[in-house]
């Protein structure tokens, strides 16, 4: 049996601390005190050790998975336990493989090497009915769910009751459903169709959907990431009710406090690897944190003095029929407004608004002083104002088309005469911001889809920075990029900024947003929940802020 | 346009000095011998010597010349089509656009026009089809393979329409060279038409911006919207140009048969996405070559008229080329999977 | 606090309504497209008369249906056509050439040679990966080329089949000829597949959303190939039915015929995209377009403007359907509720 | 070498041209010498064809007989087709003048129109009442021909009355439908003439199936192998048609003809074997014979042959 805990790597520097210990931090009303707690030195405590023996075996064992895709290594051995009647909490940064742990776990990935054991026994998924039928379920972090479908039919879809005749038994299963939905609390009814609920209501549905097939082994992937206060503390209840039946239960989520209240056990992983693992009693936050991210963070954040010019983006009175509603702000040369908000605040709405995707139905945009009508994302690049999308795979980068053509595909003008490309010129162009940016790749022929995450966003930005923008408009810039290649974005941001650039960051992380903006405007549900300066900005403030939970700071 | 960027000079060892990104690893022929189109050459190479071994008509200069009029009408439309599908977009309605064309150009000279007034009308006919096709899957987002399953029933239809159980026949003496004449020799003005159209074609795909653009969009219209491409406005062009090149192969088909009537071209579309797939072009849009088409087209012409030339029934060669299509794009895909197999075991 | 959830669930009967609304939309369009048939030629609204418009379109609703299941799968089957070819073809083979094999085992093969060339199909797209498009513009071809190197291209006549062979289709039960009566049947084994099976719910949820598919355990693939299947066995049905209702069989039965399939489904509400339709919208989609088939002739329209007329219909369907399926705006903002308490 | 003459159907697989190629084999074996390469395109179409001529002007055949689906959409091929040398003649349906040297009609179109009048008045009880045609594709040639010498002869038979034609494009479910239009549109329609192989076989189908035996008449051109089971049923009465063994005899020996040097001028009168002399007329058009007409005496007889 290997023993629950694990030295943690000499790389983890034990001392240094910074406020990067709220890293992959989705805030959600709840989390203010912890998340305050967090922010402070704590010394690191010796992983816990002994006790092993007091514990029941494991239900489901995993050693030394290992999952690549092409540019990343996703899991590079992993090595877990999960016991009957605990919580096992998986903690790592964005990008550290544990939704790619789940979704091994449950069939829909097969790992490239190491072993699954289930009560001991050496197991293979051949799919995720296979997985399914060794009594594994799982709340996955996407809700992926089908829109078209009731919510009676989502919750049972694959594993529905028949009749008698193997016919699907609709009355049995909007019974169940019912049933399932009532013992979560939550207030759906089993004849909507799924498009129309909220994506709170969405993750619950997920939640009754995993919890309708009886199983031993229960993952929940960021189960509360989009949950009100109230749905949190339900699904607690579930979990202690799952508990105590017995069953084994893998909680992930980047929310400490949370982790406190449920979780009986802990497992860390960094960049793949499982870097440390015990018992929850044995563990505090600052290790917790020193584990996830392996060394000192200080340089993270490498925004130094720029200097901050003339107003370059003005926009006032900024709206859309359902999106925003009311959005002024202004951008200064050098400067970088970052802006905060719960995940569907509107905020990446407003910027392909900016960026001319969705027309706006009132407001209006000035760039250096003059009014600008953009109808397309043309006009906008024209312009000046260019946009990083969120979704780099869908919005951003062209995946199958190799790095120069996808480089090139913002500024074809500059690297063709009379519309005929020169290919000497566009690989200068690409070479010229690969070298700049430090791109790992093999060639620039090699196709986009091919790099990390992290290279992928740095050709994307490339792409960006060659129709030389006087706006840059970032949305999410880090999201699902490894670490490294983070510090990398996070120095070309700053750079940008101290040429001149005016940046506007979209970002879900406080310690993103604390560590670059030069100031914060936060949004709520489509609205400006308020401006802030960098100076004497705390985490909770814009937390109350995005949240609306103004009483909290105090 | 040179591609001196592929000199070794640049290889630069690892490590040393700014870390510098080789162009390509591959260079441009070795590539090329992996490539669609190198298979398809040497499909075609080997189509051809079967034909020469089985037919002693065969190889005749004039005969090839012949051939060259049962595919080049619809090699045209392929390499517009071929731009469509690129696009993630297909246009079924060809058919129906050379038959709405030549109806047109029927009665326009039951009007009394002239040639020149008659190729105008044949291929503005065919540019508005293409532009109303265009304006539905553009503008108002229709998919297209529906959109134009409409328009193949509407365009054709039209004809009907016009035309009933008659026939345009009295068309001017001039028209006929558009569909029977030759340039130079045994070269045909459709075939050199086909031959200036493909190079075009090719230099405009693989080398202009608009191509790149065309290409960007069938891959991911989402992110080469984001980049400021106009994806609307290329579709709209890419359907119009669709419809002018059908509208051109209306011209050279009413010169070669002299007569119209509303059956003309049926069955066309299925043909041409034919050459467009078996050419290389990924029906779900963003890669594939005008050479693989241009190729593709030739392969399908030799072994119909091969097969012509035995009197082997046409349906038996729709079987062939039926067999031909799955079969050239299974075949690739099983070798690779064996091969993957074969290195994982 | 103001971060709480939205309490009340939104109203699930209107939406139940919307999707009835594309169904009473058709029935609303059909019973124009009769009355004004009628006030023109009032003998055509008579239920004999009625009831051969409907014998007329149960062909083209029982392929409809397979092929509705395919479109639900994101796919498209251009072969069903050619499969009717082919496998009328082969059972009148089988009838002239062994007059004394009952009727049961012609239709069994029907059915069962129907089935075979549609998993040809779903096994390319399944197992091979090939666009169904690509695969079933092959097939289309081959299939039919097969119906031509079964008969050496020679035509199947009536007097060659034996009486019964040509007889079930029009004997009349109840006064319905069974050719109906098959369609009723068909619309009720539909009905059920799609509505009560799980292989039925599995071709709607691998449509709409193929990623959550897997993730629930199913295999996209499986479903598209049974969808095939499905399409192939009632396409292999309607072979026999096609070649004993018209008493011939030759090389090009049914030609474009697939068209006329795809139409029905898409004016019926089946989205191309995939995950979204019913039998009963397909069922009306195939009766809109019988009953426009049947009543040019009949009104005088000239048989000429009949082809423009049906392409007009499916683009006006076409265009409905997308307005239908546009995905509506989601709605962040929510009314301003002033001051936070 | 063999003289290789080409017998160019309207399409692949049809009983009246499969028999025609019979009788053009009937005419090689009694000439000697020469060889028939029996072709045609799938289906109904002049591409089709042009393309089959493409490929036997390819092989330098020494003549090409054809049955065109579109007579002008194939003259520029068979023109080519001359020009290389080739002897050119159409039969059954015909080529425009300048795509053929001669053409060889089944029977004069005169005769058949009123043939089909004649047909028409011997269904009709008392001789009169109210016909409708079923033709085939809009563009049939020699469908038009012969409807319009039908109508030309009229006064002869003054009890008909023809009410409607419609057009069943010789596909056997599209007459099906258009004849289930007739009989609900006018149901006082007595008999319908279909002067097409596939027409009359689906029109007397859809009589039958109709429960209208007995009130309407199909009759019309068919071939007795197709229609003996019409004619049993009591849908049909009679019906006419040439002997399409006799027609691919003739054609094939014309052709023959043409190589060995005969000139196809007007006034001309070539041999045709055993079927005497082809007199071609001021447009190098001659007639072969009279249609035949078969009831339920004799069609069992012919049924065997073709
Ligand atoms: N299908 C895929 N193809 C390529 N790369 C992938 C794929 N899925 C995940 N990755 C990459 O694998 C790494 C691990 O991703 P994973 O989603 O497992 O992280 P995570 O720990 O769940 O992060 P988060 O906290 O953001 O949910 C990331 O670099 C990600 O970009
Ligand atoms: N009510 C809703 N129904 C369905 N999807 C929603 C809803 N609200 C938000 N989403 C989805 O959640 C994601 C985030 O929404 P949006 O981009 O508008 O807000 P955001 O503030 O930019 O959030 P993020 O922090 O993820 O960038 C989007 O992908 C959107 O599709
Ligand atoms: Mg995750
Ligand atoms: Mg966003």
């Amino acid at each position: 049996m290997t023993g629950p805990s694990r030295p943690i790597p000499s790389s983890a520097l034990p001392g240094t601390f910074s406020r990067h210990a709220g890293e992959g931090q989705r805030t959600h009303p709840g989390s203010l005190a912890p998340l305050s707690s967090v922010l402070k030195f704590v010394p690191p405590a010796p992983p816990g050790a002994a006790a092993a023996a007091r514990l029941p075996a494991p239900l489901l064992e995993l050693r030394g998975i290992c999952k690549h895709f092409p540019g990343v290594k996703a899991l590079d051995g992993v090595e877990l336990a999960l016991r009957p009647g605990r919580v096992t909490a998986l903690v790592g940064e964005n990008g550290a493989g544990k939704s790619t742990l789940v979704k091994i776990l449950t069939g829909i990935y097969r790992p490239d090497a190491g072993e699954i054991l289930i009560g001991g026994e050496r197991i293979a998924f051949a799919g995720p009915e296979a997985a399914q039928a060794a009594r594994i379920t799982a709340i996955h972090q996407e809700t992926v769910l089908f829109d078209e479908l009731t919510v009676a039919e989502n919750i049972y879809l694959g594993h529905a009751p028949r009749t008698r005749f193997g016919l699907v038994d609709w009355p049995a299963i909007r019974a169940r459903s019912a049933a399932l939905l009532y013992g979560i609390d939550a207030p759906i009814r089993p004849s909507t169709r799924l498009k129309d609920l909220s994506i709170a209501q969405r993750h619950l549905v997920a939640i009754a959907r995993a919890l309708s097939v009886d199983s031993e082994i229960v993952i929940m992937d960021e189960p509360t990431a989009a949950l009100s206060h109230k749905e949190v503390e339900d699904l607690f209840r579930v979990v202690e009710r799952l508990k105590g039946q017995g069953k084994a239960i893998l909680f992930i989520s980047h929310k400490f406090e949370e982790l406190d209240r449920v979780a009986d056990d802990y497992a860390v992983f960094r960049d793949g690897r499982t870097v440390g693992a015990g018992r929850m009693e044995d563990v505090d936050h600052a290790t917790l944190v020193r584990m996830m991210v392996g060394r000192s963070v200080d340089q993270v954040f490498p925004k130094g003095k720029s200097d901050i010019g003339d107003e370059v983006l003005a926009v006032s009175g900024y709206s859309h029929p359902t999106e925003f509603d009311d959005i002024s702000f202004t951008l200064r040369r050098g400067e970088i407004l970052g802006v905060y908000g719960l995940v569907g605040a509107g905020r990446s709405e407003l910027c392909q608004s900016l960026f001319g995707v969705t027309a706006p139905s009132r407001g209006t945009v000035a760039l250096d002083g003059r009014a600008l009508r953009i109808r397309s994302t043309a006009d906008a690049i024209r312009a000046g104002l260019v946009y990083v999308p969120e979704e780099r795979g869908r919005h951003g980068a062209v995946l199958a088309m190799p790095i120069v053509e996808n480089a090139t595909l913002g500024c074809l003008g500059a690297v063709s005469r009379r519309g005929f490309i020169r290919a000497a010129e566009e690989f200068a162009l690409a070479r010229h911001y690969a070298e700049r940016f430090d791109l790992r790749a093999a060639s620039l022929s090699q196709p986009v889809g091919t790099l990390s995450g992290g290279n992928q966003q740095k050709v994307v930005i490339g792409k960006w920075l060659a129709t030389r923008p006087k706006v840059i408009v970032l949305d999410e810039p880090t999201k699902g990029i490894d670490i490294g290649s983070k510090a990398a974005v996070h120095g070309l941001v700053a750079d940008l900024a101290r040429q001149g650039l005016a940046v506007l960051m979209v970002s879900s992380e406080l310690p993103e947003i604390l560590g670059m903006a030069d100031r914060v405007m936060v949004m709520r549900e489509g609205r400006m929940a308020g401006t802030f300066d960098r100076h004497g900005l705390t985490p909770e403030t814009l937390v109350a802020a995005a949240t609306g939970n103004l009483g909290a700071v105090a | 346009m040179t591609l001196e960027a592929a000199s070794p000079a640049r290889a630069a060892p690892e490590g040393a000095g700014p870390r510098t990104i080789p162009d390509r690893l591959v260079p441009p022929w070795r590539r090329f011998a992996a490539s669609w189109e190198a298979m398809l050459l040497g499909v075609a190479a080997t189509v051809f010597l079967i034909d020469a071994l089985a037919s002693p008509y065969f190889l005749d200069l004039w005969n090839l010349s012949d051939a060259t009029f049962n595919f080049t009408e619809k090699a045209i439309i392929a390499l517009a089509m071929a731009f469509v599908v690129m696009a993630g977009e297909i246009d079924l309605s060809v058919g129906g656009t050379v038959a709405l064309a030549s109806t047109a150009m029927g009665a326009a000279a039951a009007a009394g026009a002239g040639t020149p007034v008659l190729v105008l009308v044949g291929l503005g006919v065919g540019a508005a089809c293409g532009l109303f096709n265009g304006l539905l899957v553009a503008r108002l987002g229709l998919p297209s393979i529906m959109a134009t399953v409409g328009t193949m029933s509407l365009y054709r239809g039209l004809s009907y329409v016009a035309l009933g159980d008659g026939v345009y026949k009295d068309y001017p003496a001039g028209l006929a060279w558009f569909g029977q004449g030759y340039v130079w020799q045994m070269l045909s003005f459709e075939f050199a038409s086909f031959l200036v159209l493909a190079v075009a074609a090719g230099v405009v795909l693989h080398r202009t911006t608009f191509g790149r653009a065309v290409r960007a969009i069938g891959n991911n219209a989402f992110a080469a919207r984001f980049s400021g491409l106009r994806v609307e406005r290329i579709k709209l062009l890419l359907f119009v140009a669709t419809g002018l090149a059908a509208g051109l192969a209306a011209v050279m088909l009413t010169g070669r048969l002299g007569s119209t009537r509303p059956s003309i071209a049926l069955g066309w579309e299925l043909d041409v996405v034919t050459v467009v797939v078996l050419g290389g072009i990924d029906i779900q849009g963003g890669s594939g070559t005008v050479p693989g088409v241009v190729i593709a087209a030739i392969v399908l012409g030799l072994v119909t008229y091969g097969l012509g030339l035995l009197n082997v029934p046409g349906i038996i060669m729709s079987i062939v080329v039926g067999l031909m299509l799955i079969g050239t794009i299974a075949l690739p895909i099983l070798v690779r999977r064996a091969l993957a197999r074969r290195r994982t075991a | 606090m103001s971060a709480v959830g939205p309490a009340a669930a939104p109203d699930g009967l209107d939406l139940r309504s919307l999707l009835a609304r594309r169904e009473l939309l058709l029935v609303a369009a059909i019973a124009l497209l009769l009355a004004a048939v009628a006030a023109r030629f009032p003998g055509f609204v008579r239920p004999a008369s009625l009831g051969n418009t409907f014998n007329d379109t149960a062909i083209l609703i029982v392929m409809a249906l397979g092929q509705a299941a395919v479109i639900l799968t994101r796919s498209v089957d251009l072969s069903v056509a050619a499969n009717v070819a082919l496998t009328g073809m082969a059972v009148a083979l089988l009838d002239v050439h062994h007059p004394e094999l009952p009727l049961a085992l012609l239709l069994a093969v029907a059915l069962g040679l129907g089935l075979a060339l549609g998993a040809i199909n779903g096994l390319l797209v399944w197992k091979v990966g090939i666009p169904p498009i690509v695969v079933t513009l092959g097939t289309l071809t081959v299939f039919r080329g097969l119906a031509f190197v079964l008969s050496g291209g020679a035509w199947i006549n009536s007097f060659q089949m034996t009486p019964g062979f040509l007889a079930v289709p029009r004997t009349e039960v109840l006064g319905l000829p069974l050719l109906s009566w098959t369609a009723l049947l068909a619309v009720g084994v539909a009905g059920l597949v799609f509505g009560r099976t799980p292989v039925g719910r599995a071709w709607y949820a691998v449509g709409g959303n193929p990623t959550a598919a897997v993730y629930a355990g199913l295999d996209p693939g499986r479903a598209r190939f049974l969808a095939f299947c499905f399409s192939g066995a009632l396409a292999g049905l309607c072979g026999y039915l096609w070649v004993a209702r018209y008493a011939v069989a030759y090389v090009d039965v049914a030609s474009g015929f697939e068209l006329d399939v795809i139409a029905a489904c898409v004016i019926g509400g089946v989205s191309i995209a995939g995950g979204i339709g019913s039998v009963a919208g397909v069922v009306l989609g195939a009766l809109f377009l019988g009953i426009i088939k049947n009543a040019l002739p009949v009104v005088n329209v000239s048989p000429f403007a009949q082809m423009a007329i049906s392409g007009a219909v499916i683009i006006a369907a076409v265009a409905l359907n997308a307005r239908a399926e546009r995905k509506r705006g989601r709605v962040i903002l929510r009314p301003h509720r002033g001051a936070t308490p | 070498a063999d003289i290789r003459i080409a017998l160019v159907a309207k399409s692949l697989g049809n009983g009246f041209f499969e028999a025609a190629d019979k009788g053009a084999e009937e005419a090689a074996k009694a000439i000697g010498g020469v060889k028939i390469v029996y072709t045609g395109p799938t289906s109904t179409t002049a591409e089709g064809q042009i393309e089959v001529i493409n490929a036997l002007i390819s092989q330098k055949v020494d003549a090409i007989a054809i049955s065109a689906n579109d007579k002008d959409a194939v003259a520029p091929a068979l023109k080519k087709a001359m020009g290389r040398g080739i002897k050119v003649i159409s039969w059954d349906s015909a080529v425009a003048a300048e795509g053929r040297m001669l053409h060889l009609n089944p029977s004069s179109n005169e005769l058949i129109g009123n043939m089909l009048d004649k047909l028409a008045t011997d269904a009709l009880p008392g001789g009169k009442g109210k016909v409708a045609i079923l033709s085939a594709t809009a563009t049939s040639t020699n469908q038009n021909t012969w409807i319009g010498e039908m109508k030309k002869a009229l006064p002869k038979y003054p009890g008909l009355d023809i009410v409607a034609t419609v057009y069943g494009d010789d596909l056997s479910d599209k007459s099906y439908r258009e004849t289930q239009g007739l009989l609900q549109t006018h149901p006082d329609v007595k008999v319908i003439v279909a002067p097409t192989s596939v027409g009359i076989v689906a029109a007397a189908q859809a009589v039958k199936d109709a429960g209208k035996i007995g009130q309407v008449f199909v009759t019309g051109l068919g071939l007795p192998s197709e229609m003996a089971g019409a004619v049993h049923s009591g849908a049909t009465k009679n019906f006419a048609i040439w002997n399409p063994i006799d027609l691919g005899y003739s054609a094939a020996y014309l052709a023959y003809d043409l190589v060995k040097g005969a000139k196809a001028e007007p006034g001309a009168a070539l041999p045709m074997g055993r079927m005497g002399q082809l007199k071609l007329d001021a447009g190098t058009e001659g007639a072969m014979a009279d249609p035949f007409v078969y009831d339920s005496s004799n069609v069992d007889t012919f049924a065997k042959v073709f």
